[in-house]
């Protein structure tokens, strides 16, 4: 279907737009908040301002060290979201030219690379993403490469699926029968008609990126001199925020990380619907 | 003996957009005992949308907006749920075309036979198993297939599976719905065999929903030809054949190569099918109708009766 | 006259994928025999329409013609023009996926949704690099649609599939083969999922792109009345095997195999004869993996005698040029 | 379903089991800077342990042999000893087994009826109250990190109403407690996590049962089912169901691998005193003989769990043919 009527039925859809209102928010906190809120994690505020409520300076109340927790928002948003979206690329672009080629191809490749998804499919994820970061050591580079890398075998293999349906079609036996190239079917059929589910796909995976990096913040694997909103949910648990009811201090966080997730779980699922043909509305 | 008689029948399908498809447009047609009734028409012509209204299985979008459907008298549209469930089945079944999954993929055939039969019937399982036993042997089925799947089947055991079902509760009426459409010829004609000799021993009235004229001549006694949810013409079987009144009907009969006769290829009917969104004014068929007068697009065409051969055209012959 | 198209014994079976426990016990390798022993001739020009129900192996000799099939898979000789269409080291000729080229079946699946109309009749000119000029490609794409009776062309261009009816999207795959003007088009059911008012109009065209541009056709179906409306010889397939050749009148007319009469007698005709007794086959074609012994019609052929069981009949030819593979060949009475 | 799928399914486990195997093996060794500079860069680590270690892995053999003695080792059962516990790691797993077969059990029990009887109710009244209800239920606590959602049950139950423990297994006055008394202590201990977990996946199990019944209802045998005369309820019951669970079985399946490591946050959260907790500690510690035996066991039980999804579904849909 056409571009714009693609667009035209995602604004229509009401969970894609809510979805989409979400996300735009935090890009924009993302681009310009960092620019007007300075937020240096090392300036710790003075011993009276540890743990303070909110109030007209500190909307967000402060942390544990006196630091404006609002200002850790902010910062912590630009952190979450790129981490997100560069480690859904990697496992992305991993996924489905691993699947569109185990499933193009088939055979013993096709054995070969599931076997591989397979193997990635049953190692238990957090666990596995734990051990590399303590080995590799906590940059923002490492976790964005780790949560990458570990992501990719359930793309792979949806991908996989459904270059198998494409191949079956007849427009790419018209093709062979002009005489065109693997690489010519797979760049002019194949993947057009992959990627409606590649995009929606992307979408689900980017939620479980974003996910994945601030559960590795909080479990102190977090680079800690970006924080991120999962750093700051670290320090607020240690710290002992919960026992003295320090709400301000580790609900925010926990909340913006949920909103950021639920745009793109709302978007992945509108398209989902659009892609989707059977679950479209009558 | 009328068993089933549709008077003016009209049905709309609301899509998105609060737009409307005027799937059917006031279909009047009746069916007499023990005979058999052809619904032909092309892609989008709303004759399985007619069928299915007979037993009120429209989709959830669908609605009968007018009209009257009287089985043995009694009013379909206003009956009850419960009434219409009853009626499903126990006297009126369906055959649906074998290309469609129409039988559940993970169900036994014997289980998919024996839970209507249990259901409207109220037999025993064993009582039911029997009954099963001698559907299979009744569509010459091989009764020790009676625990496989549908998979197992082939597409035309899988048709003869489809009439073994319909025929469970000894329905009075059964509704082909392009029966044999995706089956080899050879197929098609042992079905059309079997279902003429099942029509015989248990005196079944039946309507057949295809879109291929030519094998009318094999199944069918009347025969009404639908057009953008209207029937154009309606009569017997040997009358359409030998002299056709409606253009419409007339072009169809000629797109089919007959052995034998001239070679030259007919000319096809131009443009493409109406949208059926809108309702014009005058004959729906008028813009592709190679008789076209300037009325036909200003009135719609009254009914003309010929001994029992009716038809919608200004054209030639006495009106009523 | 010399024949563009020859096939000599053509024969194409497709291993039956083994497990890994049958590797090791080495279970006998199963095949699917889909086509066996064919040998044909197409002259230029020529219009040949292959017959047979599903499984008799007619779509998938259509695509051994087309080398869709990979090599290992199908054997016998296929010449075209005169010289074999692989060369020495057994690699296909490029030249010869110009001359030919393939209609498929279903309208609605053999055109790449994502594609403009504009796109979809490039892609040859592109892949064969016929031109790099964009006007001049432009103008071959017009030519071709509006020779495919999509006029005016220019107004097709940059819509998508599924804005058009299945007729006009037969005309775009028609209009996609024409660009490259192939010498042979194999039409693989054409018509059989279009609705029978615009039947016609495509068969009507095939037949004027052959007077026009000489273009000969391998035409694919299962309805025979269909073949003997439109084609010059008919061949009638079952089971892989070619059961009878001969001009399209002669096969239609005194059609000499037991299954042609079969399938002829069953024909639906347009005129009631819902009474009369009719030679009905039983059963349906089996799948044909184990095929039957001697003739592969015997199960079920009503004139089958012992001979049939166990000796491969010879193809019999008469004077002129119809062929009858069958140990009997006597004419059915033929109402 | 015949014999010859069952084999090639436990073949094809074998082989992933392999695979893992082989992962878990070099996962230790090539990564940049090798276990011993890692141990090395841990402050309380001393001489006598790193010697322990390279003995303990024997790194001064080239790899193959090391990856034969690995090998060997582990079909004795001998996953080496832990450095923090000093003990087998087999031992050290097998106390800690429990709480989170315990934990996960319950989680995935009450998980799954209550999932799948949501997305049976969306569903079949799709777009009512219900649907949008359970829909936009399931949309945020799959959004949810688990973690957050343990802090803030805690925070709740802890802060305003101290009526349900929020750590650990046992209390400590009842740790010597047994029978009955033990039963209800570590039943009120496991309510909160528990519950943490189940949350989380019953969103999921809803959304995947939702829209693999609401697919279900469009095809032609339900056509078929509802012209037989049979009410919705049947129709839903005898035709749709037994078609729509068949995703369920593959997902469920998987969730069960993914549940191991959510459960990792939640015992982290509720410090309970299962694999997950084990493994975050021997993060810490940088024990790498345990670590890497939890690994391995967690990857064994979802291999399981796959494996016994593909013979279920094996059952479910007759048309899986060899």
């Amino acid at each position: 279907m056409k571009k714009n009527s693609f667009i035209k039925l995602f604004i229509k859809n009401k969970m894609g737009r809510i979805g989409m209102i979400i996300f735009m928010i935090f890009v924009m906190v993302a681009l310009v908040g960092p620019v007007i809120v300075q937020y240096d994690p090392q300036d710790f505020g003075e011993k009276e301002d540890v743990l303070q409520p909110p109030s007209l300076t500190h909307f967000l109340g402060t942390d544990d060290l006196g630091r404006d927790v609002f200002k850790a928002i902010v910062a912590g948003s630009r952190v979450s979201l790129i981490v997100g979206i560069m480690a859904t690329l990697i496992s992305m672009v991993i996924g489905t030219s691993l699947g569109i080629t185990s499933g193009y191809f088939g055979g013993r490749i096709d054995d070969f690379l599931m076997r591989l998804t397979d193997i990635f499919l049953v190692l238990p994820w957090l666990p596995l993403m734990l051990v590399l970061a303590a080995l590799l050591g906590a940059s923002i580079w490492n976790i964005i490469l780790v949560i990458g890398v570990t992501g990719w075998a359930g793309t792979a293999r949806i991908v996989r699926a459904q270059t198998l349906t494409e191949k079956e079609r007849q427009y790419i036996e018209r093709a062979k029968s002009i005489g065109a190239s693997h690489f010519h079917i797979i760049k002019h059929h194949i993947f057009p008609n992959v990627f409606p589910l590649i995009f929606a796909n992307t979408i689900l995976v980017t939620a479980v990126s974003i996910l994945s990096e601030t559960t590795l913040s909080f479990l102190g694997m977090g680079d800690v001199s970006k924080p991120s909103w999962g750093t700051t949910l670290h320090f607020a648990f240690e710290s002992g925020a919960l026992s003295n009811k320090a709400y301000w201090y580790f609900v925010p966080p926990g909340l913006c990380v949920l909103l950021l997730v639920l745009s793109f779980t709302l978007m992945g699922f509108a398209l989902d619907e659009i892609v989707n043909p059977k679950l479209r509305e009558r | 003996m009328e068993i089933l008689n549709v008077k003016d029948l009209k049905i709309e399908f609301n899509l998105s957009g609060h737009r409307k498809l005027h799937a059917v447009n006031g279909v009047s047609f009746s069916l007499n005992k023990g005979e058999t009734l052809a619904l032909v028409g092309e892609s989008g012509s709303g004759k399985t949308t007619t069928a299915l209204s007979l037993m009120k299985l429209l989709p959830d979008n669908g609605s009968i907006v007018e009209g009257e459907i009287l089985y043995k008298n009694q009013s379909v549209i206003n009956a009850s749920a419960e009434k219409i469930r009853s009626l499903r089945w126990k006297e009126i079944s369906i055959i649906f075309q074998g290309a469609m999954n129409a039988l559940n993929p993970v169900l036994t055939i014997e289980k998919q036979l024996m839970d209507v039969i249990m259901h409207h019937d109220h037999l025993e399982e064993n009582e039911a198993r029997i009954r099963a036993e001698e559907l299979l042997k009744m569509v010459e089925i091989d009764v020790t297939r009676l625990k496989q799947y549908p998979h197992q089947f082939s597409g035309g055991m899988r048709q003869r599976v489809m009439i073994a079902m319909a025929l469970a509760c000894n329905p009075k009426i059964v509704i082909g719905d392009e029966p044999t459409t995706a089956l080899d010829v050879m197929v098609q004609a042992q079905i059309f065999d079997l279902l003429e000799r099942l029509k015989k021993v248990l005196e079944l009235s039946m309507i057949i929903i295809t879109h291929d004229l030519s094998i009318l001549g094999d199944t069918c006694d009347k025969v009404a030809v639908m057009y953008a949810g209207e029937i154009v013409e309606y009569g017997e079987v040997q009358d359409i054949y030998c002299h056709p009144k409606h253009p419409y009907t007339q072009k169809l009969l000629s797109s089919y190569p007959v052995i034998g006769g001239k070679k030259a290829l007919p000319e096809s009917i131009p443009g493409i099918p109406m949208d059926m969104t809108q309702i014009p004014v005058g004959c729906k068929f008028a813009p592709r109708c190679h008789k076209a007068m300037p009325i036909c697009f200003e009135e719609a065409p009254i009914q003309k009766v010929e001994n029992g051969h009716r038809y919608f055209c200004h054209l030639g012959g006495e009106s009523l | 006259m010399k024949p563009l198209l020859k096939l000599e014994h053509i024969e194409v079976k497709f291993p039956i994928k083994r497990s890994l426990l049958e590797v090791i016990r080495n279970t006998p390798q199963k095949l699917v025999h889909a086509v066996n022993n064919i040998s044909l001739e197409v002259a230029e020009g020529e219009i040949l329409a292959i017959v047979g129900e599903s499984g008799s192996g007619k779509t998938t000799l259509g695509k051994a013609v087309n080398a869709l099939h990979d090599s290992d898979v199908v054997k016998g000789q296929i010449t075209f023009n005169g010289q074999s269409i692989f060369d020495s080291k057994g690699k296909l000729l490029p030249e010869y996926r110009k001359d030919i080229s393939m209609i498929f079946q279903d309208p609605y699946q053999s055109l790449n949704p994502k594609h403009t109309i504009e796109k979809i009749i490039a892609e040859p000119l592109m892949i064969h690099k016929v031109t790099k000029d964009k006007v001049e490609m432009r103008n071959l794409i017009i030519e071709a649609l509006n020779h495919a009776g999509l006029s005016p062309g220019e107004s097709f261009l940059n819509r998508y599939p599924h804005e058009l009816s299945g007729g006009q999207r037969q005309r775009v795959v028609i209009a996609s083969a024409l660009v490259l003007n192939p010498k042979l088009i194999i039409a693989d059911e054409p018509v059989s999922m279009l609705d029978v008012s615009v039947r016609s109009d495509i068969l009507r065209l095939m037949m004027k792109l052959r007077e026009e541009k000489k273009i000969s056709y391998l035409f694919i179906t299962h309805d025979i009345s269909l073949a003997w409306a439109i084609s010059d010889h008919i061949a009638v397939m079952y089971l892989g095997t070619m059961m009878e050749y001969g001009k399209a009148d002669e096969v239609i007319e005194k059609p000499l195999n037991p299954y042609t009469q079969a399938l002829i007698n069953v024909m639906p005709k347009m005129h009631v004869r819902r009474n009369e007794k009719r030679v009905l086959l039983k059963g349906e074609t089996p799948n044909p993996i184990d095929m039957p012994s001697g003739c592969s019609f015997h199960p079920r052929c009503p004139k089958a005698q012992s001979i049939c069981k166990n000796v491969k009949p010879m193809p019999d030819w008469d004077k002129h040029g119809h062929m009858n593979y069958c140990h009997f060949n006597e004419e059915a009475s033929h109402e | 379903m015949s014999r010859k799928y069952l084999l090639r399914k436990v073949f094809y486990a074998i082989l992933t089991l392999f695979g893992v195997l082989v992962i878990n093996f070099f996962l230790f060794r090539i990564m940049p800077g090798d276990p011993i500079s890692m141990l090395v860069r841990n402050p309380n680590a001393n001489l006598e342990t790193v010697a322990r270690m390279k003995a303990q892995f024997g790194l001064d053999e080239p790899v193959y042999i090391q990856f034969f003695t690995y090998m060997s080792n582990l079909f004795q059962g001998d996953f080496g000893t832990s450095f923090h516990y000093n003990r087998p790691v087999l031992s050290v797993i097998g106390e800690r087994v429990f709480a989170t077969v315990l934990l996960v059990g319950t989680a995935e029990f009450f998980a799954i009826i209550i999932g799948v009887f949501l997305g049976i109710i969306a569903a079949h009244r799709r777009g009512s109250k219900v649907d949008v209800m359970s829909l936009s239920f399931s949309l945020v606590t799959y959004a949810m990190p688990s973690f957050w959602l343990g802090i803030l049950l805690i925070a709740f139950f802890s802060g305003f109403l101290s009526i349900l423990p929020t750590s650990g297994m046992t209390s400590p006055a009842l740790f010597f407690a047994t029978g009955f008394e033990r039963f209800f202590d570590i039943s009120k201990h496991l309510i909160l996590p528990a519950l943490t977990l189940a949350l989380v996946l019953i969103g999921e199990y809803m959304l995947v049962m939702r829209s693999s019944l609401i697919e279900v209802l469009t095809e032609d045998y339900i056509t078929t089912a509802r012209a037989k005369g049979f009410d919705e309820k049947t129709v839903l019951r005898k035709h749709a169901l037994p078609n729509a669970m068949i995703p369920m079985v593959t997902i469920v399946a998987m969730s069960i691998g993914f549940v191991i490591t959510g459960a990792l946050q939640v015992e982290t959260v509720f410090s309970w005193p299962g694999l997950g907790r084990l493994m975050y500690d021997a993060l810490q510690d940088r024990d790498y003989p345990l670590l890497q035996g939890i690994f391995y066991i967690s990857s064994i039980c979802i291999i399981g769990a796959n494996l016994i999804s593909d013979i279920l579904y094996g059952y479910l849909d007759p048309r899986v043919k060899e």
